[in-house]
This record gives structure tokens, sequence and C-alpha cells, in this order.
């Protein structure tokens, strides 16, 4: 193989070829409410992590629906759990549910 | 013998205002150009937010024109002022002389195929929501192996300078939502996305319809418009849009793409536009007066509106619309003439 | 509502490419940086049309602007007639003119991309130039074409091109005067300008990178950090 | 008085020596099995407490007042307090004056453990023994209390609301077997007694039925049928009670001394926890107070069926409880045996937590957090300056920072701002998820910033916050004061110069700062002076949980309006013109339902500030 | 796909294209890596169709990769065009065609910007003027050189020596047409077919026997991406692209590729080599490429031209499997001949993909 001094990239498109999701379809058993997400942002204005961090709980929410969780699963470790978002939620998603129950269906990487 | 009054455009504004006319004491002469009166409802299959049936809605009144004088597959020839009447040629040779026309032309349906980028008529596993009516109406579905996962465009035609059509059409976000759950019912196993710019659920239960397909259905909103529709050497499409919130390209294969088309103005506007000597707007729909204040009546004296012909409307906004315009048209006739 | 977003706005095609943006994500959708890159055309338009003066600048002394390959794509898919690509081309212009090109590590490939383009320009008359065309530079050239470079003469006498020959045909020698007519439109509408803006800015940047000027355009041609692409940390 | 039986002993005692050994048997393992349990510091801290003399008082006075008497009963309903005290304490009398006579008249009897019990059987009256009427009265008149007891139990077990109770709890078989028996050993006491009162003396009640029994039943062997029923009946309860919620009757005992030793819940069936599983009389209290209740799917959640399946190992059950839960305190505040209702779930919540969550938390991005105005000069000791933190939730109701600020100023206090850039959250909401290490790690953070401040008083407008500062925080040289006490104090030195508006108000007691921190009075007596309070129907200790708590993790948005609008139809109950609660959290869960205005405690003062 | 669905399109497309009278301007990329197009498209049109096309030695590069690689300001690529504008009027031509994709993507995109802003052309006029005295009418009609090939499609393939046909079997050959993004991405009326499906070459291919294949990547960018190639630590993004079309089209069988822009054609020839150099892949059939034409070339071998006159021995990818499946007859060994015959030592051999 020759050296060229560049190469192939991956690429970033979310390619949905194969849509089934059964991480995010458990997280729905257990926390049915975000299906419910219309990605307002209003958890993300408000959370007092936000102010710090770049937690965005909407960001989450999405990333998981695509499969991307370890893009967002560290924003999570930066959760107070002070319940704004939920105080906030337009939809009245139990976020606070919602965070503590991704938790228990995803995995953080250990080599963070 | 009551006075006349020509409606041109049989669809539910035409037929409601001719019904309204009635019941006032004139005698309403519609023209429809095509052979079926109802317009694009005689076409659908359901009707949002509760999914009722649109014959149910259509039946009751077309099987109520008695005392309407009404002509199907015909035109209007020629529109002529006679000191303060209109005197319309119609194309079966019929001609009337009427001191008031109501306009109720409706819209068009945006041709998908405009957009060439989504492959209307190029692919075969791209539909438009009048399409998927037919299917839904007719119960013969189009024959293609495992549907498993289904897209929906949203604005098609719509919002879209391209394409020649900047407003919003109301009513397609609404009508996919919709769609995409009875789609889901039909295909229980399938993923179900719809690709929005914004969810305009503007209406009473519009909004708990969506949160039913989110919650019940599991359909998948995508805040992005799609860019383009490709095809696969097995006929499946790839679908490429921007996943926006998320900040991602995103590629998805599809069994079936429904394009919302939205609304377009009528094509014979400005033909008869130029007739009575009306304007259209830039975005080719009548003008009325004004569009809060007196949306029925045109510049024109005797020459009203009602329904989509001003830009797209619900239903029941078309309806009310057009007992509103007969109102309008009762009052214009009751005012003595000016001589 | 800043100064450097009117400086921007000047430009032909922030005027030509920014009517209004609604977000929609069809230029990201197709765009082949997008893919590779940690890039998003949408994210650059809508912060161009914010008008925040400090995000713009972000923007002029990052490397995002540097991404887009003007394939111009996007412009295709715009539903507001708006054009992301010509957007880029005007913050590229202007992060140039301001000096800010040289705060990124793909914005200082200004200096080596201009040195040759200028060069081949004003020198030849062609932006590409197989004198200029070095095998060394070109390895995806292939072996056919270190055999070309190889037999450079040869080669092109044998398919006919007019290398560096009086007269018309490919790859002539154009003649004297209409490359002094390059190098006066050049000092007449800016290019030699920005060759000094660049010179200089690169000067100042490489020495407080502490590189000579040759170790800081060998760097910015062949060096890449691992910030760019999506899979890297 | 004389032995009849010379032999002092009969068969029918059988039944319950084997009863009262089992019992006794499986109480001490039991006891040696939750010391074990206990670690190694609170064992110490136990055994400190017992020899410790005013705790010795306590527990003695506790065990007498709480098990025998049941003062608390009695306040809350006269009835079942009657109820409760006159069968425990009617049933201790009876043996203590079976002891008494035993040690009076026979004393070499006294180690046979059914003498006492049975102590009619075996002895007989003589004319001589003049005292023993004394006693035979007693026996009787205790006898007479217990049975009007039972028969108060008996109609409360099939017409509940008689005694004010609107749930009970459903019973489990072995419930049921120790019920009846329970029913059953008083009565045939009576007639057993009555049978050998006779020869053996009687009083009020026995000579009565002595004379029924002579009359009819006359049989000699009659009398040793219904002796050998009472030992049944009595063994019998005996031998189910470890199964029974009637454990409650020896565990209360440890109870009470392991509770007033400060013993902490540090698991969910162990030690500690263990005690006060078993201390459940599964009365039912719990189910009426638990706010949720309003909902009859949740009536299952209460706090005794908490007990109910921790100790049926029922893991599935338990965690849906303790994670519903909205840890408002009021089961806990009302319960007879002041189970630690609370305390339980969140170990329940830990120890899930511990074991589940695959996210571990990061809250190095704290470290950054700009201090507040550090004191560049150390702070004179008389000066009181003001450290205001008003909380995550308070960004989401500006009206309670403006106001405080509005009287802090007109009060002329100096004070600062700790989180006007955004705050770090107290803690205790992670607390309440169950991540205790986490929310340590945030209590640090917040007790570096505040003490580095060099502020004298730390004010906290939110009850959720204040309990957390209170509990967990241990500031040094930093006093913790919620405003509704800061303000009324200011109200008390004249500080603050207030006008009365005369406006009708209700205040509501946030769970937290009532239950909690034992907050009543001081925002009621700075209300008093700005307007004039009603009452709701239920406040202070009992006052219902707004619905809004953070405390619960599971609980719907669309489940906790009925909690609301029941706690509002509680404090409107007497139509005040507006709600004045004192804790961001009931102010916005009250504004999204309630008829009247709802108000924060400051913005009342402030808007009435002369 | 449904064929007629495109021809509607197509149909709606059609630009105007005069027969004759040309000013031809030359690409810098097209004459360095392939001159021997330019040539054969200046005597296809001169001495088979007759056609007037002149050139002037004057003419230089329109600035466009220098403007794409913000090497030079806009004003100054837009004042180096209106030379070249200059030189055609100065020839009493009307009628401008170029040979680069870029550069007709740039006119369109000058002259669209001059007509909607007229202070911006009298300032290029007047820039003009300074630096070199000239003045300059702006081109009646502007055309790519594939247009006219377009235009001229049937009169070629009525002279054709070879069709795009499978000689073997009589099948017609899958070719996959490239467009460069700057024909009609930006102004889709100004490109025969539109920017969707454009049928430039689509067109030629049909004319010529050949049967266009549509895969899902069609439309997306070869990677050339200016500074994205020419900056050595970009490439990365250039060949990730290309790869991207391969991958897509890989399942479709393609027997060859046909490309309208210049820059198009060498790299997606050149990443099939570094592809195959890095990963080992290989897209074309018996561990050879999918061979990449310019128009011209294509045109070339219809008319029955010697393949090492149209300078395909100048491709890393092997055409010798594509000219054996026309029937088109070769000699091997003049493939590395010089001008006079001499033999010219052959280039190595790459590792991972085959080559004759």
């Amino acid at each position: 193989m020759i050296d060229f001094g560049y190469g192939l990239t991956p690429s970033s498109t979310l390619k949905i070829e194969n849509v089934a999701n059964p991480a995010f379809e458990e997280l729905r058993q257990r926390e049915p409410d975000v299906a419910k997400c219309i990605a307002c942002g209003s958890c993300t204005a408000s959370c007092s992590a936000g102010v710090f961090t770049e937690m965005s709980l909407r960001r989450v929410i999405l990333s998981l629906q695509r499969g991307r969780e370890k893009e967002t699963l560290p924003m999570l470790q930066h959760c107070m759990l002070c319940g704004k978002c939920l105080l906030v939620c337009p939809r009245g998603i139990n976020t606070r549910h919602l965070i503590l129950s991704i938790g228990k269906v995803y995995k953080m990487e250990e080599d963070r | 013998m009551s006075q006349n009054v020509v409606v041109i455009g049989g669809g539910p504004a035409g037929i409601e205002a001719s019904r309204r006319l009635r019941d006032l004491g004139y005698t309403p002469i519609l023209i429809e150009k095509t052979p079926v009166l109802g317009g694009h409802l005689a076409r659908w299959d359901r009707l949002f937010p509760e999914g009722i049936e649109a014959r149910t809605v259509l039946d009751p009144m077309v099987a109520d024109l008695d005392g309407i004088k009404y002509f199907t597959e015909t035109e209007v020839s020629s529109i002529n002022r006679l000191k303060d009447t209109w005197v319309v040629k119609l194309s079966n040779g019929l001609s009337a002389q009427v001191r008031a026309i109501l306009l109720t032309t409706g819209f068009d349906l945006f041709k998908a195929e405009k957009k060439e980028e989504y492959g209307y008529g190029i692919y075969e596993r791209v539909i438009t929501n009048a399409d998927l009516e037919d299917w839904f109406k007719s119960g013969a579905a189009p024959q293609f192996d495992a549907v498993n996962v289904i897209g929906f465009v949203h604005c098609v035609g719509s919002r879209d300078e391209k394409a020649g059509n900047r407003q919003c059409s109301k009513v397609c976000c609404v009508t996919a939502v919709k769609q995409a759950c009875e789609i889901k019912e039909k295909f229980p196993d399938a993923t179900v996305y719809c690709f929005y710019m914004d969810l305009r659920m503007f209406g009473r239960k519009y909004e708990d319809l969506y949160l039913k397909a989110q919650k019940d259905y599991g359909i998948r909103f995508v805040r992005g418009r799609v860019s383009e529709v490709s095809e696969d050497n097995d006929g499946h499409l790839f679908v490429k849009a921007e996943d926006t919130l998320f900040g991602k390209p995103l590629k998805i294969k599809m069994d079936l793409l429904v394009l919302m088309a939205g609304m377009a103005p009528a094509a014979d506007n400005h033909q008869l536009a130029r007739m009575v000597n009306i304007q259209t707007g830039e975005d080719g729909f009548y003008l009325p007066q004004s569009i809060i204040g007196s949306p029925c009546t045109s510049s024109r004296e005797g020459i009203f509106f009602a329904g989509a012909a001003t830009g797209p409307k619900t239903l029941p906004e078309t309806l009310s619309e057009a007992a509103s315009a007969a109102l309008a048209i009762d009052r214009y006739l009751k005012t003595p003439q000016k001589k | 509502m800043g100064k450097i977003y009117d400086r921007l706005a000047q430009d032909y095609r922030i005027k030509e490419g920014l009517k209004a943006c609604i977000s929609c994500g069809t230029c990201t959708a197709i765009c082949p940086a997008a893919e590779f890159y940690r890039y998003n055309p949408k994210k650059i338009v809508s912060i161009v049309q914010s008008r925040d003066d400090d995000a713009i600048i972000e923007l002029l002394k990052g490397d995002q602007i540097w991404y887009c390959g003007e394939c111009l794509s996007c412009v295709t898919r715009c539903p507001r007639k708006n054009a992301p690509g010509l957007v880029v081309m005007a913050l590229r212009a202007l992060s140039i003119e301001l000096g800010y090109f040289a705060e990124s590590e793909k914005g200082r490939q200004q200096l080596p991309l201009m040195h040759a383009m200028q060069r081949n320009v004003l020198n030849y008359g062609y932006c590409v130039y197989p004198e200029t065309f070095a095998y060394e530079k070109h390895p995806e050239y292939g072996t056919v074409g270190k055999w070309v470079k190889d037999n450079q003469k040869a080669v092109y006498e044998r398919l006919g091109a007019h290398l560096g020959q009086i007269g018309p045909g490919a790859l002539r020698k154009i003649p004297q005067e209409s490359l002094d007519e390059l190098k006066a439109i050049f000092d007449v509408t800016g290019a030699t300008r920005w060759m000094e803006i660049v010179e200089e800015k690169s000067q100042e940047k490489a020495r407080e990178m502490g590189l000579t000027m040759e170790e800081y355009e060998a760097q910015a041609f062949n060096q890449t950090s691992r910030c760019h692409l999506n899979d890297e940390d | 008085m004389r032995e009849r039986i010379l032999a002092a002993y009969d068969p029918f005692v059988l039944p319950f020596v084997f009863g009262m050994t089992f019992v006794l048997a499986y109480c001490l393992i039991a006891l040696v099995k939750v010391l074990l349990q206990l670690n190694a510091a609170d064992r110490r801290k136990f055994a400190l407490s017992l020899i410790t003399p005013t705790t010795i008082v306590k527990n003695i006075r506790d065990i007498f007042c709480d098990c025998l008497l049941h003062v608390k009963l009695w306040k809350r309903n006269p009835v079942l307090g009657y109820m409760h005290s006159s069968i425990a304490f009617g049933w201790f009398m009876i043996i203590v004056i079976g002891h008494i006579e035993t040690i009076l008249y026979i004393p070499e009897r006294l180690h046979r453990l059914y003498y006492p019990i049975f102590y009619r059987y075996f002895m007989e009256e003589q004319n001589t023994t003049l005292q023993g009427s004394f006693f035979f009265f007693l026996m009787d008149f205790f006898l007479l209390i217990i049975l009007s007891g039972i028969t108060i139990a008996i109609i409360k077990r099939f017409r509940s609301r008689i005694v004010g109770m609107r749930r009970t709890t459903k019973l489990t078989l072995t419930d049921r077997i120790g019920l009846y028996s329970l029913w059953a050993i008083f009565p045939l006491r009576w007639i057993a007694e009555g049978f050998t009162a006779g020869v053996a003396g009687g009083s009020f009640m026995t000579v009565p039925i002595n004379w029924i029994l002579h009359n009819f039943m006359s049989k000699p062997e009659n009398i040793t049928v219904a002796w050998w029923l009472y030992s049944i009946a009595l063994g019998t309860f005996m031998t189910v009670l470890p199964f029974t919620r009637y454990m409650h009757i020896p565990s209360e005992i440890l109870l009470v001394p392991m509770r007033n030793a400060g013993l902490p819940v540090r698991h969910t069936r162990k030690g500690f926890a263990l005690t006060m599983l078993y201390s459940c009389p599964s009365c039912g209290v719990c189910i009426d107070a638990c706010p949720m209740g309003v909902q009859k799917k949740n009536v299952k959640d209460a706090t005794v069926y908490m007990v109910r399946n921790l100790k049926r190992r029922n893991q599935k059950r338990s965690l849906e409880i303790a994670e519903k839960c909205l840890m408002c305190g009021k089961c806990a505040a009302l319960c007879q045996v002041q189970m630690d209702a609370c305390g339980l779930r969140l170990a329940y919540r830990t120890a899930q937590e511990k074991k589940t969550n695959q996210i571990p938390a990061d809250f190095s991005y704290l470290a950054a957090v700009e201090p507040i105005a550090p004191a560049v000069e150390p702070v004179a000791l008389d000066d009181e300056k003001v450290l205001y933190y008003a909380g995550c939730m308070s960004s989401l109701t500006p009206v309670i920072s403006r106001s405080v600020q509005k009287v802090l100023q007109s009060a002329g206090v100096r004070y600062e701002l700790m989180d006007k850039d955004g705050s770090i959250c107290c803690g205790r909401p992670l607390m309440l998820a169950g991540r205790q290490e986490e929310a340590q790690q945030l209590i640090a953070q917040n007790r570096k910033l505040i003490e580095a401040s060099g502020a004298r008083i730390l004010l906290v407008s939110c009850a959720i916050c204040y309990r957390i500062f209170k509990e967990h925080y241990a500031l040094s040289g930093v006093q913790v004061w919620h405003y509704t006490e800061y303000f009324s104090r200011l109200i008390r030195e004249g500080k603050l110069q207030l006008r009365n508006s005369h406006q009708t108000l209700v205040y509501h007691d946030p769970c937290d700062l009532g239950r909690g921190c034992g907050i009543y009075d001081a925002p009621r007596a700075a209300l008093r002076t700005v307007g004039q309070l009603v009452p709701a129907l239920k406040e202070r200790k009992e006052s219902i949980c707004c619905g809004g708590s953070v405390g619960s993790l599971t609980l719907r948005y669309e489940d906790r309006e009925p909690i609301t609008r029941n706690a509002i139809d509680n404090l409107t109950a007497n139509n005040p013109e507006a709600i004045v609660t004192a804790c961001p959290l009931c102010l916005k869960t009250f504004g999204r339902f309630a008829p009247v205005p709802v108000f924060d405690f400051a913005q009342v003062l402030a808007d009435n500030l002369e | 796909m449904i064929y007629q669905g495109k021809q509607r399109i197509w149909s709606e497309y059609q630009k105007e294209i005069p027969t004759d009278h040309w000013f031809y301007v030359r690409s810098c990329i097209r004459q360095s890596f392939f001159p021997a197009s330019e040539k054969t498209f200046l005597e296809i049109l001169r001495d088979r169709l007759g056609k007037d096309v002149y050139e002037t030695p004057h003419h230089t590069t329109c600035g466009g990769i220098a403007y794409h690689s913000e090497a030079i300001p806009q004003e100054t690529v837009m004042t180096i065009i209106a030379r070249q504008f200059a030189l055609m009027t100065e020839a009493g031509y009307e009628n401008y065609v170029c040979s680069c994709i870029t550069s007709f993507g740039l006119y369109s995109e000058v002259i669209e910007d001059w007509r909607e802003f007229p202070e911006l052309l009298a300032k290029i006029r007047e820039n003009l003027w300074k630096a070199t005295r000239r003045e300059f009418k702006i081109p009646t009609y502007l055309a790519h050189a594939s247009d006219l090939i377009y235009k001229f499609r049937n009169q070629i393939a009525e002279q054709a020596k070879f069709r795009l046909v499978n000689k073997a079997t009589g099948e017609p050959l899958r070719v996959v047409e490239h467009i460069g993004c700057h024909y009609s991405k930006m102004f889709p009326s100004k490109g025969v077919g539109g920017a969707e499906y454009p049928y430039v070459l689509a067109g030629m291919v049909e004319s010529w026997g050949g049967e266009v294949i549509d895969y899902p990547e069609r439309r997306h960018c070869c990677g050339f991406g200016f500074r994205q190639y020419l900056v050595k630590a970009n490439r990365g993004y250039s060949v990730s692209n290309t790869h991207k079309k391969f991958e897509s089209m890989e399942p479709f069988k393609p027997d060859m590729i046909i490309t309208n822009c210049p820059g198009c054609p060498y790299f997606l020839d050149r990443w099939q080599y570094v592809i195959a150099e890095q990963t080992g892949k290989t897209y074309g059939e018996n561990g050879y490429g999918i061979p990449v034409f310019t128009y011209e070339e294509v045109a070339g071998l219809v008319l029955g031209y010697n393949p090492w006159d149209l300078g395909l021995q100048t491709h890393q990818v092997a055409v010798e499997p594509l000219l054996d499946k026309m029937g088109i007859p070769y000699k091997p060994e003049d493939k590395y001949k010089g001008p006079r015959g001499e033999l010219l030592q052959r280039p190595d051999f790459p590792m991972n993909i085959k080559c004759c």
C-alpha cells in the first residue's frame, strides 16, 4: 500500500438503512414520554448545567433517536437533575426520569 | 322569477355558496369544468384532524342541490360587462346575465414533478398525497414489495421560491401527520418519517393528532427539507436531507416516499381575472379587497370570491367563507341599483 | 448589526447569495464538505444572517469557512434562492482582507495556494501548467503521470499540444504583452494587494509560530491536524 | 389465696407455652440479627444511647406513650386512639397484674411462664383474702376496657368510615389468623375465668357470667374446654405473630430506642430498616395521608405497601413504589411508629442507582464557576452580610428573587446574589434521585463558594434548597436562614415597615419547609402583619403536597394534576383571596390550576412595604 | 425509473445553441491533462463538421481556479473575463464557447451579476480600460464545448465507425455520465437538460448507442473542491467524495464513465488508482478500473480516431478492455510511442489496479 499523505475519510452522514434502534425502543418502554419531544429546546434553554457546559437534552434525545448516542452521552454526565427542564417542557415530558432512564439503558464508553 | 347568480367552480366552496344563495331566495348557476362536483374533496378519502370520511361531508352537500342549476364539464367562454350586469357565456352554448358572479375556483394541486430533485414521475416509489388518498379510497395499493420505511416530505411546492410558490399551503402539515398515521395502520411494522420545516399545527385538535402520531404511532419527525431523492438499482429510494436539529446530513433508504404537494393557484385564475378585469396577487391567487376585513369581495362590482381561490384554506374555512360570500352577494343585490 | 457584517454585505456574493435563510438544511444535506468535514453550510449562513460581528469574526478566524469545495451544489437546492457557497466565498475574501486567515490551519493554506496560483497566472497565463505541476507534490498523478512527467515534451507533442510554443494551441506560450495585461489587471483589481496581505500576515504568523517561511509554507501545504474531520476528537 | 391445682400444671397451657416460647425465641434471634446488621459505627452509637440518661428517659417515655397509650393516635383520632390503647394498655395491665398477684401470693411459681397468665385457673379464693377483691376488680376492669376496644376493632374492620378512616389495608391470610385469634383471646378469657369464678373468685365481669354458665353449662369438663380454647387462642396468636402485622408490638420496643439513638436508614431491609419494616402495624394511616391517593391507581403506592413488598422481597413493586413517591413526608409525619418512609425509599433509590446507572456523573466543570464577590477584607463579626441563594427553580419564577431583593433593600440589609449568573444546584434533587455521592460533589462546591463569600448569613428562598443546606451542608461560620424566618425576624426587629392589606390569605406549608424543617410559625406570623390568614382544611404537618415535587421520579405530568387540584381544594376551603407559598416549585405548580392568585411569600411582603 | 418522466424534464430545458461562428477558449486543466481532447474537439468541429471556430493566442486562463481557491479577488476574475470577452469582441465574434466547466459556470455567474448589478459592470469596464485599454461586449451566446458536441451528436452518429455497444453481445454499453458541478447547478436553465437530469452527455450516449445508467450519487461532486485538492493536506476530502460515487455506482456495473468537465475525468481516473493502492479495492471487471473519458475522447472513438492519438494512454485506468468491448482495433505497441514513433520507456505497473 502506498502512503499518499492523505486518505479516505469516514462519512458523517446519518445513514439510516437499518432503522431498528432497540436501545431507543427499550428507552421508550421505560419512559414513553421520550416520543413526545418536539425539539423546541426549552429544556436546553433553561438548563442549569447548560450555563456552564454544552449540555442539551434536546440534542441528547435526538441523538438517541438517530442511534448516535456516543456523541451526546457525555453531556448527560453534567446533569444536576435540578428539574427545571421538567417545569418548562411544553409537552410535559418527565425529563428527570428520562435522564435517569437513559443512564439505565445506555452505557458510557469507558475510555473517556 | 328569482335572480340568478353565477358561481364558477363546483368544489366545496361553490356548492356551499350555491346552497346558501338558494336559501336566500336566489337561483345559483353553478359551473364546474370537470365531470363531477366536489373538487379535490371528491378525491379525498379521510379528513383531518379526526379522520372522518370526506364523503360524509360532501355527499349531503351534493344531495341537496334542488333549486340550483348546475352544469358539469362546462367552462366559461367569456364574461362581458353590460351596464351594471355581467353576461356570462358558457362552453355549452348557454349564457346568463347576472349582477353577481362568485369565483370559487379553488386551487390546483402543485405539480410535484416540478420538484425535479424528488423524482416524481421518474421514480416509481415516489407518490403524492393525492395518490395516497386515491389508494386509501380505492383500496388498490400500488404493488411494491416489502414496505418497511416510508417517508413524508412536507412543503413540496410550498414555501419554495424556486417552485414559484412562496406561500405556505396550510393543510399539508396536518395532512402529512394524518396520512402518516393511516399508513402506519396499514403497515404497522413500518418506520415512518416526516420531513418538515415547521410543523404548523394551527387548528383545534391538530396538535393532539401530532402528539398521537408521536406517542401512539411512533412516527419519527425530522426537521429538515428533503434535498434530493435518488434511486437504487433495485428501485428503492435514497432520501437525503439534513437533520437540522442534529446538524448532520441524513441519508435514509426508503421503500416509499409521499410528497405533500401543496396548493398552487388555479391555472385558469389569470384568464378569468382578465375576463372580469380583476387582479391576481403576485402569488397567483385572487386579491380580495381586504384579506382580513372583506375577504369575499373583489375590487370590481359584482365579483365575489370564496374558498381557496384567494389563498390556501382548510375545508371549514372554505365552507364558512362560502356562507359569508353568499351573505355579501345578498347584501349587494339588495342594495338599490345606481342609475 | 455590526461593522464587519456591513462590510461583508458590500460583497456582491452576499447580495446575490443571501436573501433570507429558513434553515431548512437542503444545502447541508447534499454538501460534499458536510459529509466529511465538521462542517455545516446552513450554520454558517445562519451566523452571517444573525449579523453578530463577534460570531462572524470567529468564523473568519476559524477553519470552518475553508472546508467548502465551492462546487455550488447547494445553489440548486435552496428553496429561497440563496447560495451558501457564495456566502462562504465572501467570508473567505473578507478573512483574507482582514488578515484573519492566518489564525486557522486551513486559512494558512492561502500562502502556498496563492503562490502557486498567482505565479502560474502571471508567469504562464494559466492556473494549472505542466511546468509547475510537480510529481512530488502530486503522487496521485500515478505511474502514468510519472511517465508523462518523465517524457513531458514528447508526450505533449505526440498529443498535439503546443507546450511552450508561439501561436494558438494547447499549452502554448502566451505572448508577453498578454501576460503584462494580466499583471496590470492584478494591480488594478486588488489581486496584487491580496498577495501582499497574505505574504505579510503569513510572515507575522510564521514568526509567532517560530517557523521559517519555507517551513511555514510546507507545513501549510502538507499538514493537517486531527480536528477537522468528523471522526476525530 | 391458695393453690387450687397442686400440680401447678394442666395440659391446656401447652398451646400458650409453645406460642410464647416461639415468639420469644423468634424475637431474640431477630434482635441479634438486627444488631449484627448495623455497621460498627451505628452499633456503637446505639449502645451509647442506651446508657445515656436522657435517652433512657426518652426511651421509656416513648415506649409507654407510643406503644401502650398511643398518645399520638389519640390526638389524631380519639376513637382509634381509644381502640388501640385500650387493647394494648389493657392487655399490658392484665399481664402486669397477673404477675403482681403471682409475686404476692405464690412467688415460687413465678418461673412458670404460663402461671401469671392462667393465674385464675390455678389459684382459688379464700374468704380471708380480702385484698384479692381489689385485684379481681382491676382484672375485670381492664378486661372490660379491652373488650370495648375489641368491639370497636370489629366494627372498624367492617365499617371503617365510622372511625374516620377512608381506606384501610387489605389483610393477608396470616394477618387474618392473627386478627381473629386476637379478637378471640379476650372473650374466651372472660368465659374461662367466668367458669372458674365460682371457685377462684371474680368481680363484676366474671361473677355474672359465672352465674349464667353455672346455671346452663355447669358440667366440669366445660371448664377445661374454655381454658383450652383461651390457651389455644393465645398460642395461635403468638405463633403467627412474627408473620403478621402484630410483629410491630415487639418490634416497636426496639424501634423506639433505635430511633432515639438517631440511626440513619442505610439499607432497605437491614438493621434499622428491618426493625422499621417489622414495626409497621399496617394501620393504613399512610394510605389516607398520601397525596397521590386522589387517584385510585396510586392507592397501592402508600408506604404500608412499600413495607409489605420490601418484606416480601418483591423487587419490582418495591422499586415502583420507591420511585413514584413525591417524598412529601406526610405519611411519615402521621405514622404511629414514625416510619422513615422517605428514608426507606431513598435507600432503595440509592441502591438502585448504584447498581444500574451506567453514565457516571462528571461535575468537574463546576470547579471553574466563579466565586461570588469574594470578600477582600475580613468581615467584622457583627456585620451581617447576607448571601442570597435563589436556587435553580427560582430562575423560572423571577418574582421571588425580585421580591426578596426588594424586601432586603427596604430593610437595609447588605446582600450579595449567589447565583445571578446561573447556579450550581443545591444537590437535593440529585439526592432524591438516589445519587448521593454526586450530590456530595455539588454540596462541596457550593460550600466552597459560600464560605469564600465572606457572608455570615445564607438566605434561601427555596424550601428544597433550604432543607439540604440545613441537613447536609454543615457550613462553618455561616447561618442558613429560610426567608420566611429571616423576614419575620426583620419584622420583629422593626426593620420592615409593612401595611396590612386585609386581604384574606391561606398559607401553604411546602413539604420540605414544614414537615422537612419544622418551620410553620414564622411564615404565618409574617403573613399576619400584611393580611388576614385563613386556615386550610389540612395544614401544618398535615399540609398536602402541591404535586410538583421533584421527589417523585416517575409520576407523570398528567398524574400530578389531580394532586395539585386536590391540594388547591384543601387550601381554598375557606375562600381565601390568595394562596401564599414559600417555595418556587409550589408557586409554579399551583399557578397552573389555582382559581385564585398564587403569591410567593416574599412577593406578598414586597407588595405591602410601606 | 420511468424514462418518460426524464424526457419531459429534458424537453423543458432546451437551450438555444447557434450552429456556427464560435470564439473558442481553452481550459487550463483540460489542456494540461487531456490536450488531445481539445485538439479532437477542434478537428471534429472544423474538419468533420466544417464549422468556424476561432482561437486567439492571446487568450488566457479565465482565472477561475485561482478565484475558487481564493487566490484572486472577485473583481480580478471578472476583469480577466472581461478581457477574454474583449478579445472575442475584437475578433468580431458573438458566440463564446469554452472548454472548461469552471469557466462556463463562472462566465454564467459573472454575466448574471453584471445584469443584476449594472454598477458592477461599469466598474469592471473601468478596470479593464485602466489595465488594458480594451473594451468588450458581453457574448450573445455562451456555450460549453460539450453543448456543441451535444448539438452535433446526431451528425457525429451518422459518421460513426463504432458505437457504444458491446460488440460481442450487441448490448448497449452501460455508461455513467458525470456532469461538472458548475455546468448547470447554479443556473439550471443554462445547461442542456437542467440541473437534476442534465441531458448534455446523456444525449450523446443515447445517440451513439449506449445506455445511460442513473445511480444514487450521480449528482454528487467528483470532489475536486479546488483548494481541497490543490493543497495536499486536504486531499482526503477529494478522494473521499470520489470514493462515495464509486461505491454508489458499483452495483450498476458500468462499462465506462463519460464526463464534460476537464477536472472530473482526471479525478475519477486518478482517485480510482489511489483507492486501489490504499485499500486494494477496484471497481471495474477483473481487477481493472472503470475507464473514464472526456466527451471529446468518446466522440473521437466513435468516429474511429486512433485511441493513442486521443491520449488514452495518459489515463491511469486502462482503456483497452473497453476498446475490446467496442471492437475498436488498436496497436498495443504504439501506446507508449513518442511523436516520431520512438518508443518511450513504458510506465510502471501499479500494485493493485490492473493496467495494460
